[in-house]
C-alpha cells in the first residue's frame, strides 16, 4: 500500500523539501505474460484496470500505452460531467459514472477535483425547449436530479449571460443538472493510474501495440514495440485509434476518427460558476479552477488523425459564445488543440465482446466520454472478468448495428458532450 | 529604485517633443510618444508591475516585446477593459488607464503574498494530494477559495463597444517577421514579381536589428531596416502589416494574422475603425522569419523586479532612453549579451559582466574589457537580495562556477540594482510546429531548430538558428528569390558584425542551498513554477515532459513558455539524467500570442451573428404584431396577438377562425423543388417510401422520405406537373437538405438516371387559405378562376391567374378544412397576401401562425416530422404503414426496415391520448410509466409527442409514442408529472376531428 | 379585381450612410435557371437559337447577346439574365425549342436579390466575406461564380472592373445588405497591396 | 483549413466552400440486388468504415462551385491531398499503388473483378 496523500503528509514532506514523496506509479518492464492486458492508458483503460484489480481481484494485468498515460482524449477534453441523457441505456451508464465521480477523490486518495457546479443546457428555440422538456421528464422518472429553469433563473446562475429577449436566439429557459459539473481531467487518469499501480497493475508507457496474435478464434498475445506479451484477454480501449488496433485482429469497426477541438482563454478572475451549453448555436463554456474559460469546438467533417483541427470548427463556436457571453469579446484565446475522437454511426459508445474470443472493445465515446470514465471502467472490467456483458453494457454491444438497435442521442441534443 | 530613470539622451522610438500622460493604478505617469507602458513606468522609477499567479510575488519587466511573461497589466475601463496585456507591447496614449493585476489591496502590499510564506507547503501539484476531506468541502470551501486566488486580470464589464472584422487574402509569399531576415527575403521576393505580404507584430520594422550592432552595405542596421522597410511600403506588389501578429499556421499554408488596428490610438476607434482585424491568408509559400527569443538563466530569487533579459535592458536604453537601473550586472553564457554591457556603459550606467564560461575571448568580451568593464568568467549569479517585500534589488551574489557544479561553496556580494541576463537564444519555431513541422536539437545553440515540413514553408534567419548577419542575409535572399516569380537570385549585400564564440549551456546557477531545498529558481515565472517543482514531478513519476507540464503547469501560462521552455527541459534533463532531445518538447499550439475573441467573431455579432431568413411577407407580420418563432434560419409568425390578448387567446382565435370561417397562413418557407426528366418518376419511387410513378398529371400526393437507416427524414406533397416533370414540397427545414440529398443520389448512385433537379423554394410566396369559407374568399378575389370542387378536387393542382397574379394553386390541406395553397412569384407575394386579407375581411379571415397550424393538424392526427418523429422513428411507428410500398423492390431505407429491431413487436407506436380530465393538458414530452410508484425510478413506456388544448373540441388532446400502442386502444395509462400529480389518459386513435374527412371534400 | 402589386426583396431598405463604396439593389431583372447537357448538341443549338448566344461552357464565365446575359453555374446549369419583362417570353420560347431535349428551364426571377457594388475598393469589401482571391486575374469582366459569402451561398458576377453584382437568395437579402453595410464602412476601408504610407 | 480542388470545374478553395461526404467507394447492396441483402451486408454498408491512419479515399462536393460530387485521396495524418478524381472513377494508378491495408485489398479486388468483366 502506498502512503496516503493528505494535508498531514503534505506538511510532513514539506519539512524535507518534498524529497521523500514516492512515485505515483512505477515504470515496470513488461512481463512475458498477463491474465489480461488493457490496450490504451486513457481514462477508460486505466479505470478498467483499476476495477479489474479492485472489484474482480485480477491484479496480474497490464495496461500498455503507446505514449504517456492520459495523453489521448482524456488529457485534452473540456471536462464536462453530466448524466442527463435521453435514452435509458445512456442514462444508466452516465449516471453510474457520475455517481462514482462523487466520491472518486476519496476512493482513489487523489483529488480529481470533481466539481458539481451544475450544467445548464440552454433552450434557444421552441423545438429545443420541447426536446429538453422531454429529456427532463425521462430523467426525472429515471431518478435523476434535474429540472427545467426559467430565463430569470438562468440569469441568476450565470449573470454574464446575454439575456436580451430580442437577440438572435433569446434564452427561453434551460435544462439544469445541479450535480453535473467538471473534473480535473488529468487527475482522473493519474488517480486511476496510481490506484491501479498500488494494487500491482503494470502500467507500461511508451509501448505501442503493433499486432494481435490469435490462435484460431482466440487471442493469445500482443505484439508491442517492447516485445511480445502473452495473454488470453485483451481489452482494446484506444479511442481514436481503435480501428487501427482492431484491424490487427481482423475486426472491422463502425468508427470514423475525427478531430475535435477545444480552446482556452487567458486566465481571469471567476466570471462563470457552472457549465453552460448552447446547443442551437453550437457553443459551450465553463471556467477552470485556474481561471481559463474552457471552450469546446466542433469536429472537422472528415477523418483526421493529426490532433490538429481546422480553424472553422472553432470559429463558429467563438462567435456563438461572444454572442452568448458578450464580455468575452475583449478576452483572448490562449491555446487551441485537438483530439482524435472515435465516432460511431449513432454517436453512442461500444462496450462489447467481439467475434474473437478473449478480445473486448470499449470505444466510440466520441465527443463525450470523459464523464463516463468511472462507469465505463466499472462495467467493462466486469464484462472482461466474467466474459459476458455487464447488464449496463449490454445495450452498447457491437451487434446493435446489425439489428438496428441504435441508441441515438443526437435526437435530443445536437452537441453530445 | 525610485528616482526617474529616463536618460537625458537617446531613445530611438520616442519623440521627446511629445509628452503623453496616462495613469497606472490611478497614478499619473508621463512618458513620451513612442513609449510602451513598460518603458514609461520604468522611466518614472517604478519597477513592480504586478503580482504572480500562485505566490503573489511582486514582478517587474523581464522582456522587451511579446515574450514578456511578468509585467501583465489591464488596460481600459468598464466595457473597454482588457486584462493580461504585456506592458512591453502596449503603446501609451493620452488618457490611457492601466492597472496592475492579481493583487489586493495594492501592488506594494498584497495580502495574497502570504502564499509565498507558505510556499513550502504548496509544491507543484499539491492540490492533488489534499483538499479531499470532508467531501463536500471541495465544492463549497476549497474550490471557491482556489478560484478566487487564481486567475489573473479581471474580465471587462458589459458589452464590447468596439468593432472587429476579418478579411481573406491570397499571396505568393507570406513573410512572417520583419527583422533583417524578413525584410531581405520580402525585398528579394518582391523584386522577382511575387505578391508578398510581410507581417510583424511590432509597430516598427527591423526586429532586433536596431539593438544587434553591425552594418549592411555600409548602413547601420536601423538605417538599413528603415530604408528597406520604406521600399516595401512603396512597392506595388507588397502589403506590409505592422502591429500584426501571425497567430497560427494551418494545413495547406492557411495562416492567420491578427492586426491590432486601433488599440494604440483611441482617435481611430472613435472614428469607427475596427479595433482588430483578423487576416486569413492562403499563401503559396511561407517564409518564417520570426527571429529568436532570449532565454533567462535561473538563480535564487531570479524573479525579482529588476532582473531582466539582456536584450530588454539594452532595448530599454536604445529604444526608449530608459535606464533599467543605475548599477547592473550582465549575467551571460554567450557573447551577444556583451552588447548590453557596452550599451549600458555607453549610457553612463554602472555595469559588470558575470560569464559562466571559463573563457570569454570573442570580439565583444574583449571590447568590453578594453573599455574598462569588469568581466568575471567562470562565475555565476547565485542569488539576488532585495529590500523588504522583494520590491527592489539591493545586491547580487556572485560565485565561481564550473559546469555541473551542484552547490555554491563561496560567494561574494556585489551591490547592484538590476541584472541583465542571457542564457542564449531560442529560434521562434512555434509557427513552424503548429502544423507538424519537424525540429531537431542543435548542440551548438543548445536549442531546437526547424528540420523539415510537409507544407511549403521555410525558416530563415534567427528563426532557423542562423545568427550571423551575412548568413542571415544569404539565407533570406535565397529563400525570397527562389520561392518567387522569376527565381532569379539577387546579390547578397555585404554585412559586417562582430563575430561571436559559442555559448556554454547553463539552465540554473547553483546556490548555497540547492534549488530543491527551499531556494526559488523560477523557470516559468508567470505560473510560479520553480526548478524544484520540475524536479519533484520527475521524482514522483510524472516522467514524460507532458506529465511534468500538466502536473506543474510549466509552460501553460499566457506566454506559453516562450522564454522558459528550453530552460525547463534543461532542468528536467538534469533531474532525470536524460538529454534534452530525449526529454522532448511539449506541443506548440496556436496562437503564437493570445488574440481577441472579438476578432474571431468579426462582424458576426448581434444581428449579423447568424442570418435570419425572411419571407416576402415578413414586414407585414411585424406590422401586425406577430410573435415570431425561429424555424431553421427562418423567422415564422407564431401567432398574432392583438388588443392585449395572450398568446393562448390569439392562438385559439386563429384556430377557430380556420374551423369556422377562414384563415391565412404564410407557408412560403416550405421547400419547393422541381424535378424533371425521363426518369423522374422512377427516381421519385426510389426517394419516397410510397409510389409516385402512378401519380396522374395535375394531382398531388403526400410522400414520406426515410434515410437509409429506415427512419423518417422528411415529408411533403408532390405534384406531377407533366409526364416527366414534378414539383416536390418539403418541410421548411428540409428544402436545402432534401434538394442536396436528391442531387447526391443522382450524382453518386443512380448516375444513369436522366433527371434534373432545381430548388425553387425562394422563388415563390405560398399561402394556405383554409377554412369553410376559403373558396368564397378566392372567388371574391377572382370570380373567373374556377376552383370549384369539380374543377379542383382535393389533392389536385392548377396553374393560372388569380386576378392579376400568376399563381399555382394546390388543393391540399394540413388543417382538415377546405384549403388551398396558393403560390405566386415572391415579388408579388405581399401584394397577393394583402389582397387576400382585404377580400377575406367580410368572411372573417384571420392570419394564423405556426402554433395554430400545429394544433389544427394535431386535431386531425397529422404528424409533424421532428415532433412525432425524432430521428429514430419509422413510418410504421407513426402508423403510416400504408405509405410504405410493398410493391417497389427498392427505395431508400427499405432494407433497413427489415432489421430485427425495427420490426420488433414492442416498438413505440403513435397513438392518440385523451386525458381523463379534459382540462389536463399533458406536458410535451411527458412519459407514461408501466406502473406508478411513489418514487423513481419508474419504467417508462413512451412519451407525448404533441399536446394541446383544442379550442375546437374544448378539451385537451395529445399524441404519443407508446410501446405497442396500437394494440392498446382504450387502455388508460398514467403520466406522473413533476410535483407528484399523475395524469391518466386513454389511448385512442390519433384523429380527433372529422374522422371521416367530410370537411375536406366540399 | 386586383392590380398586380410588386415589391423587390430590398424594397424600402434605408439608404446606407458612410460607406466607402456604393451599394444598391438591382431590381426588375428576369432570371431563368436552365439545366441541360453540353454533350447534347441539339440542346446547345436550341438554346443558342433562342437566346442568341451559345451557352458558356468554360467554368465561371458568362456570355452576352444584346440584353441577354448567361452566367455559368455548373457543368449543366446556367442562369439566363434579361429584363424582367423579357424573361417570360424567353422562357416560353426556350420551352418550345427544348421540346424533346432532356432539360429543365425554370423562371426564377423572384428567387434572388441582387446587390450592386460599385467603386474603388469593392474587391476588398467582398473579400471580407469570401475566401475567393478577387485580386486574381481570373476575376475580370465576364467572370462569374458561386461562392460562400458571409454565412450564406451567393453568386458573384464581375460586371466591370469596379462593379460587382452579388446574387443571394431572396430571404437573405437583408442579412447580406447589413453585412455589406458593416464591412464597407468608410473607416474600415482597406487597400490591399499597392503603395502604402510609411507609418509615423 | 484544407485547400480543396474540384476536378469537375477546377475551382480551388477553402474546405468551407466544399462539403465533406465521408468514405468513398461504398457499395449500396440494395441497388444491385434488393431482394438478397443480408443483415451483415446492410450493416457493413451503413456503418462499417475503412478508417485508415494514412492514405484515405473519400467523397467531397463542390458545394459553392459547380455543385458536383467528386472523390479525393487524402492522407489523414499530414492532410495532404494526393489526388482528386471523378465520382464514378477509380483513383490514378500511382495513388492506388500507395494504398495500404483494407484500401489496398479493396482496390485489388475491384481491379480483378473489373478485368474479369
Ligand atoms: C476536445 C475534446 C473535448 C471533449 N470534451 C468532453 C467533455 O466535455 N465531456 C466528456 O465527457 N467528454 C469529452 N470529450 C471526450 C472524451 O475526452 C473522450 O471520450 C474520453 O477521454 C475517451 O477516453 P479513452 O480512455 O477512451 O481514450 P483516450 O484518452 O484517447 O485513450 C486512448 C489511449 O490509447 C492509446 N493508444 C492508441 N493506440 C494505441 C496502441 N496501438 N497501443 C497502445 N496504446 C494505444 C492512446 O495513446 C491513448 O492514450 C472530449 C474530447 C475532446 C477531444
Ligand atoms: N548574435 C546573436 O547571438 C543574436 C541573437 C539574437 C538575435 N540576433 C540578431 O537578431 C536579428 C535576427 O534577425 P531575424 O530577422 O532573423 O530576427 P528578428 O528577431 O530581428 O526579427 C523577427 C521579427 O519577427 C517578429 N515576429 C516573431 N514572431 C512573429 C509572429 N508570430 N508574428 C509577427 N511577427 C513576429 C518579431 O517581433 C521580430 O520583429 C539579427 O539582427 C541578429 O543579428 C543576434
Ligand atoms: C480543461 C483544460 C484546461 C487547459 N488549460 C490550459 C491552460 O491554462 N494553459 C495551457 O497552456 N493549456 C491549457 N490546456 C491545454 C493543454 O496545454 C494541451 O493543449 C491539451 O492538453 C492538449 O495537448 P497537446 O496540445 O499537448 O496536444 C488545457 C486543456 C484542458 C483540457
Ligand atoms: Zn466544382
Amino acid at each position: 500500500m502506498k502512503p496516503r496523500y493528505s494535508v498531514f503528509s503534505l506538511a510532513r514532506n514539506a519539512m524535507n523539501y518534498h524529497k521523500d514523496w514516492e512515485r505515483a506509479w512505477r515504470s515496470p518492464t513488461p512481463k512475458p505474460e498477463y491474465d489480461a492486458v488493457i490496450v490504451g492508458a486513457g481514462g477508460h483503460g486505466l479505470a478498467t484496470a483499476y476495477y479489474l484489480a479492485k472489484n474482480h481481484k485480477m491484479t496480474n494485468i497490464a495496461v500498455v500505452e503507446k505514449g504517456w498515460l492520459g495523453g489521448g482524449n482524456t488529457g485534452r477534453n473540456t471536462t464536462i460531467i453530466r448524466s442527463n441523457y435521453l435514452q435509458d441505456p445512456s442514462i444508466a451508464i452516465y449516471e453510474l459514472a457520475r455517481s462514482l465521480y462523487e466520491d472518486l477523490s476519496q476512493d482513489l486518495n487523489y483529488n480529481v477535483m470533481f466539481s458539481p457546479r451544475g450544467v445548464l443546457m440552454l433552450c434557444q428555440t421552441q423545438h429545443e425547449f420541447r426536446a429538453f422538456q422531454r429529456t427532463a421528464h425521462a430523467n426525472r422518472l429515471a431518478g435523476l436530479d434535474c429540472r427545467m429553469v426559467t430565463p430569470q433563473e438562468v440569469k441568476e446562475i450565470v449573470p454574464i449571460i446575454n439575456d436580451d429577449p430580442n437577440c438572435r436566439y433569446p434564452i427561453l429557459g434551460a435544462y439544469y443538472q445541479p450535480r453535473g459539473g467538471t473534473g480535473r481531467h488529468d487527475a482522473v487518469a493519474w488517480g486511476y493510474a496510481r490506484g491501479a499501480d498500488a494494487m500491482g497493475v503494470d502500467i507500461i508507457q511508451n509501448c505501442e501495440v503493433t499486432g494481435i496474435q490469435r490462435d484460431g478464434g482466440q487471442v493469445v498475445g500482443l505484439e508491442t514495440t517492447r516485445g511480445v506479451i502473452r495473454t488470453k484477454k485483451i481489452g482494446v480501449v484506444t479511442a481514436g485509434n481503435v480501428s487501427t488496433v482492431m484491424d490487427m485482429a481482423g475486426v472491422r469497426m463502425p468508427i470514423e476518427s475525427q478531430c475535435l477541438q477545444a480552446l482556452v482563454s487567458e486566465p481571469i478572475k471567476p466570471v462563470i460558476d457552472c457549465v453552460v451549453m448552447a446547443n442551437t448555436v453550437h457553443g459551450y463554456m465553463s471556467q477552470s479552477d485556474k481561471g481559463e474559460l474552457v471552450i469546446g469546438g466542433g469536429t472537422d467533417p472528415y477523418n483526421n488523425y493529426s490532433q490538429r483541427g481546422s480553424f472553422p470548427a472553432l470559429e463558429h463556436t467563438v462567435a456563438a459564445l461572444v454572442e452568448t457571453f458578450p464580455i468575452i469579446s475583449r478576452l483572448r484565446m490562449l491555446r487551441m488543440w485537438g483530439g482524435i475522437v472515435d465516432m460511431t454511426g449513432d454517436r453512442s459508445p461500444i462496450i462489447s465482446k467481439t467475434p474473437v474470443d478473449g478480445l473486448f472493445v470499449n470505444c466510440g465515446w466520441g465527443t463525450g466520454g470523459f464523464k463516463a470514465i468511472p462507469g465505463s471502467g466499472w462495467v467493462f472490467a466486469d464484462t472482461i472478468a466474467n466474459d459476458r456483458p455487464h447488464p449496463i453494457a449490454e445495450p452498447f454491444g457491437l451487434n446493435r448495428f446489425q439489428e438496428g438497435r441504435l441508441i441515438d442521442e443526437s435526437v435530443a441534443a445536437a452537441v453530445a458532450h | 529604485m525610485s528616482k526617474p530613470y529616463r536618460l537625458s539622451t537617446g531613445g530611438r522610438f520616442v519623440d521627446r517633443a511629445k509628452k503623453v500622460s496616462f495613469t497606472f493604478d490611478g497614478k499619473t505617469v508621463t512618458g513620451f510618444q513612442g513609449d510602451t507602458v513598460a518603458s514609461a513606468v520604468l522611466a518614472s522609477g517604478q519597477r513592480v508591475f504586478g503580482r504572480s499567479f500562485k505566490y503573489h510575488r511582486p514582478r517587474g519587466v523581464v522582456g522587451l516585446g511579446s515574450e514578456e511573461m511578468n509585467a501583465l497589466i489591464g488596460v481600459g475601463l468598464g466595457a473597454r477593459h482588457e486584462p493580461n496585456l504585456r506592458a512591453t507591447q502596449i503603446e501609451i496614449f493620452n488618457g490611457m488607464a492601466a492597472v496592475s493585476q492579481n493583487r489586493w489591496p495594492s501592488l506594494t502590499f498584497d495580502i495574497g503574498a502570504v502564499n509565498n510564506a507558505f510556499s513550502r507547503f504548496l509544491p507543484g501539484g499539491f492540490y492533488y494530494k489534499t483538499f479531499m476531506w470532508p467531501q463536500s468541502f471541495w465544492k463549497h470551501v476549497y474550490e471557491p477559495f482556489i478560484r478566487r486566488a487564481a486567475g489573473l486580470g479581471k474580465a471587462p464589464e458589459g458589452r464590447d463597444p468596439d468593432t472587429y472584422e476579418q478579411i481573406h487574402v491570397h499571396c505568393d509569399v507570406l513573410v512572417i517577421g520583419g527583422g533583417v531576415a524578413g525584410l531581405a527575403a520580402a525585398e528579394a521576393a518582391a523584386a522577382n514579381g511575387a505578391k508578398v505580404i510581410i507581417a510583424d507584430e511590432n509597430p516598427h520594422l527591423g526586429g532586433l536589428a536596431d539593438i544587434s550592432g553591425g552594418a549592411i552595405d555600409g548602413q547601420s542596421l536601423p538605417d538599413w531596416s528603415a530604408a528597406t522597410g520604406a521600399k516595401l511600403y512603396a512597392a506595388e506588389n507588397v502589403h506590409v502589416l505592422n502591429r500584426t501578429t501571425v497567430v497560427g499556421h494551418w494545413h495547406h499554408n492557411f495562416v492567420m494574422l491578427f492586426e491590432r488596428v486601433a488599440d494604440h490610438d483611441p482617435a481611430l476607434l472613435s472614428q469607427g475603425v475596427p479595433r482588430h482585424r483578423l487576416w486569413k491568408v492562403r499563401a503559396h509559400q511561407v517564409i518564417l522569419a520570426t527571429g529568436s527569443i532570449e532565454r533567462p538563466i535561473a538563480f535564487a530569487n531570479n524573479d525579482r523586479p529588476g532582473v531582466m533579459l539582456a536584450s530588454a535592458a539594452r532595448g530599454m536604453v536604445e529604444r526608449y532612453g530608459v535606464a533599467p537601473g543605475s548599477n547592473g550586472v550582465v549575467f551571460t553564457n554567450n557573447d551577444d549579451a556583451y552588447q548590453t554591457a557596452l550599451v549600458l556603459k555607453d549610457a553612463g550606467i554602472g555595469v559588470r559582466v558575470v560569464d559562466s564560461r571559463g573563457r570569454a575571448e570573442g570580439a565583444l568580451p574583449n571590447k568590453a574589457r578594453e573599455i574598462g568593464i569588469q568581466v568575471d568568467t567562470g562565475s555565476v549569479i547565485s542569488a539576488v537580495n532585495t529590500s523588504w517585500g522583494g520590491l527592489n534589488i539591493t545586491d547580487v551574489k556572485i560565485a565561481s562556477y564550473r559546469r555541473g557544479q551542484g552547490r555554491v561553496i563561496k560567494e561574494t556580494k556585489a551591490e547592484a540594482d538590476f541584472v541583465a541576463m542571457s542564457g542564449g537564444w531560442n529560434p521562434a519555431l512555434h509557427l513552424w510546429c503548429h502544423n507538424g513541422g519537424r525540429i531537431h536539437f542543435d548542440d551548438k545553440l543548445q536549442a531546437f531548430r526547424p528540420k523539415e515540413h510537409h507544407d511549403r514553408i521555410v525558416a530563415i534567419g534567427a528563426a532557423n538558428g542562423t545568427f550571423g548577419l551575412s548568413q542571415i542575409l544569404t539565407e533570406a535572399i535565397h529563400a525570397g528569390s527562389k520561392l518567387a516569380g522569376s527565381g532569379k537570385v539577387h546579390p547578397v549585400p555585404a554585412a559586417v558584425q562582430a563575430d561571436e564564440r559559442p555559448l556554454e549551456p547553463i539552465w540554473f546557477a547553483p546556490a548555497t542551498a540547492k534549488y530543491n531545498e527551499g531556494n526559488k529558481h523560477f523557470i516559468d515565472y508567470q505560473n510560479d513554477v520553480t526548478a524544484a517543482d520540475l524536479e519533484l514531478a520527475q521524482r514522483e513519476g510524472y516522467e514524460s515532459v507532458e506529465h511534468t507540464k500538466r502536473y506543474t503547469t510549466f509552460g501553460m501560462a499566457t506566454d506559453q513558455g516562450k522564454t522558459s521552455n528550453i530552460n525547463g527541459l534543461g532542468v528536467i534533463a538534469e533531474a532525470s539524467g536524460k538529454t534534452i532531445p530525449e526529454v522532448g518538447i511539449t506541443t506548440f499550439r496556436p496562437p503564437y500570442t493570445p488574440f481577441s475573441f472579438g476578432s474571431v467573431a468579426g462582424v458576426l455579432t448581434k444581428d449579423l451573428f447568424l442570418p435570419i431568413r425572411r419571407t416576402a411577407i415578413y414586414q407585414w407580420h411585424v406590422d401586425h404584431g406577430a410573435v415570431f418563432e425561429p424555424v431553421g434560419q427562418w423567422r415564422r409568425a407564431y401567432t398574432y396577438p392583438r388588443n392585449g390578448e395572450t398568446n393562448h387567446q390569439s392562438i385559439d382565435r386563429e384556430i377557430l377562425a380556420v374551423r369556422n370561417a377562414v384563415g391565412l397562413l404564410d407557408a412560403s418557407t416550405l421547400g419547393k423543388i422541381e424535378i424533371k426528366g425521363p426518369d423522374a418518376a422512377e427516381f421519385l419511387d426510389r426517394m419516397y417510401t410510397n409510389m409516385f410513378s402512378t401519380l396522374k398529371t395535375a394531382k398531388c400526393r403526400y410522400g414520406l422520405m426515410m434515410n437509409e437507416l429506415g427512419f423518417l427524414s422528411d415529408d411533403g406533397v408532390t405534384v406531377r406537373l407533366s409526364d416527366d416533370h414534378f414539383l416536390m414540397h418539403t418541410t421548411s427545414g428540409g428544402a436545402d437538405r432534401i434538394s442536396a440529398w436528391l442531387e447526391e443520389w443522382l450524382q453518386t448512385e443512380w448516375t444513369q438516371y436522366r433527371v434534373f433537379v432545381t430548388n425553387v423554394t425562394e422563388n415563390w410566396s405560398q399561402f394556405a387559405i383554409a377554412g369553410p369559407k376559403a373558396r368564397e374568399v378566392l372567388q371574391k378575389l377572382d370570380p373567373t378562376f374556377d376552383i370549384s370542387n369539380a374543377a379542383l378536387p382535393h389533392m389536385s393542382f392548377v396553374e393560372g391567374r388569380l386576378g392579376a397574379y400568376p399563381v399555382r394553386v394546390y388543393r391540399i390541406s394540413f388543417s382538415g378544412e377546405l384549403s388551398y395553397e396558393v403560390a405566386t412569384p415572391a415579388n408579388y407575394g405581399l401584394g397577393l397576401w394583402t389582397d387576400i386579407v382585404a377580400a377575406g375581411a367580410e368572411f372573417g379571415i384571420e392570419p394564423y401562425g405556426t402554433e395554430a397550424l400545429h394544433v389544427l393538424r394535431a386535431e386531425k392526427g397529422y404528424i409533424v416530422v421532428g415532433d412525432e418523429t425524432d430521428g429514430t422513428t419509422t413510418p410504421i411507428d407513426v402508423g403510416l404503414d400504408g405509405l410504405v410500398s410493398k410493391k417497389k423492390a427498392d427505395f431508400l431505407g427499405k432494407r433497413s426496415l427489415e432489421q430485427e429491431h425495427l420490426k420488433a413487436p414492442n416498438r413505440k407506436q403513435l397513438v392518440g391520448l385523451l386525458t381523463e380530465d379534459p382540462n389536463d393538458v399533458l406536458p410535451d414530452g411527458a412519459y407514461a410509466v408501466r406502473q406508478v410508484k411513489d418514487k423513481p425510478p419508474m419504467e417508462m413506456i413512451g412519451q407525448v409527442t404533441s399536446s394541446y388544448r383544442s379550442p375546437t373540441l374544448g378539451r385537451s388532446i395529445a399524441m404519443a409514442l407508446i410501446e405497442n400502442g396500437r394494440n392498446r386502444m382504450g387502455e388508460t395509462i398514467s403520466f406522473p408529472l413533476p410535483g407528484g400529480k399523475v395524469v391518466r389518459a386513454r389511448i385512442t386513435d390519433t384523429v380527433f376531428y372529422d374522422k371521416e374527412g367530410a370537411k375536406l371534400n366540399v | 379585381m386586383s392590380e398586380l402589386s410588386y415589391q423587390s426583396p430590398l424594397a424600402g431598405v434605408a439608404e446606407p450612410q458612410g460607406l466607402s463604396i456604393s451599394i444598391r439593389e438591382i431590381d426588375e431583372r428576369g432570371m431563368i435557371d436552365l439545366r441541360g447537357l453540353t454533350s447534347d448538341a441539339g440542346f446547345m443549338a436550341a438554346v443558342k437559337g433562342v437566346i442568341g448566344v451559345g451557352l458558356p461552357v468554360k467554368p465561371r464565365t458568362s456570355a452576352s447577346w444584346g440584353d441577354v446575359k448567361v452566367l455559368w453555374l455548373s457543368t449543366d446549369q446556367w442562369l439566363i439574365l434579361s429584363s424582367r419583362a423579357r424573361a417570360h417570353e424567353l422562357l416560353s420560347q426556350l420551352r418550345d425549342a427544348l421540346q424533346g431535349y432532356h432539360s429543365l428551364a425554370v423562371d426564377v426571377s423572384d428567387m434572388r436579390a441582387i446587390i450592386r457594388l460599385e467603386g474603388d475598393g469593392c474587391r476588398e469589401v467582398i473579400m471580407k466575406g469570401t475566401s475567393l482571391d478577387l485580386l486574381d486575374p481570373e476575376y475580370v469582366q465576364g467572370c462569374c461564380r458561386r461562392m460562400r459569402y458571409a454565412e450564406i451561398a451567393a453568386l458573384l458576377d464581375v460586371v466591370e472592373d469596379n462593379v460587382f453584382d452579388i446574387y443571394v437568395f431572396r430571404s437573405f437579402a437583408h442579412y447580406t445588405w447589413n453585412f455589406l453595410c458593416a464591412t464597407a464602412k468608410a473607416p474600415a476601408k482597406l487597400k490591399l497591396f499597392g503603395a502604402q504610407e510609411v507609418p509615423a | 483549413m484544407l485547400a480543396v480542388k474540384c476536378p469537375v470545374c477546377g475551382a480551388e478553395g477553402d474546405e468551407t466552400d466544399f462539403h465533406a461526404g465521408g468514405q468513398a467507394h461504398i457499395r449500396r447492396p440494395a441497388t444491385h440486388d434488393p431482394a438478397h441483402v443480408t443483415d451483415e451486408e446492410q450493416r457493413n454498408y451503413l456503418f462499417i468504415r475503412i478508417n485508415p491512419k494514412g492514405l484515405h479515399f473519400e467523397r467531397w462536393r463542390c458545394d459553392r462551385g459547380c455543385g458536383k460530387w467528386f472523390h479525393a485521396a487524402r492522407d489523414t495524418v499530414t492532410m495532404e491531398f494526393k489526388a482528386f478524381y471523378g465520382v464514378t472513377e477509380l483513383p490514378p494508378a500511382d495513388v492506388i499503388a500507395q494504398a495500404k491495408g483494407q484500401w489496398a485489398e479493396y482496390f485489388a479486388n475491384r481491379l480483378t473483378s473489373e478485368s474479369k468483366a
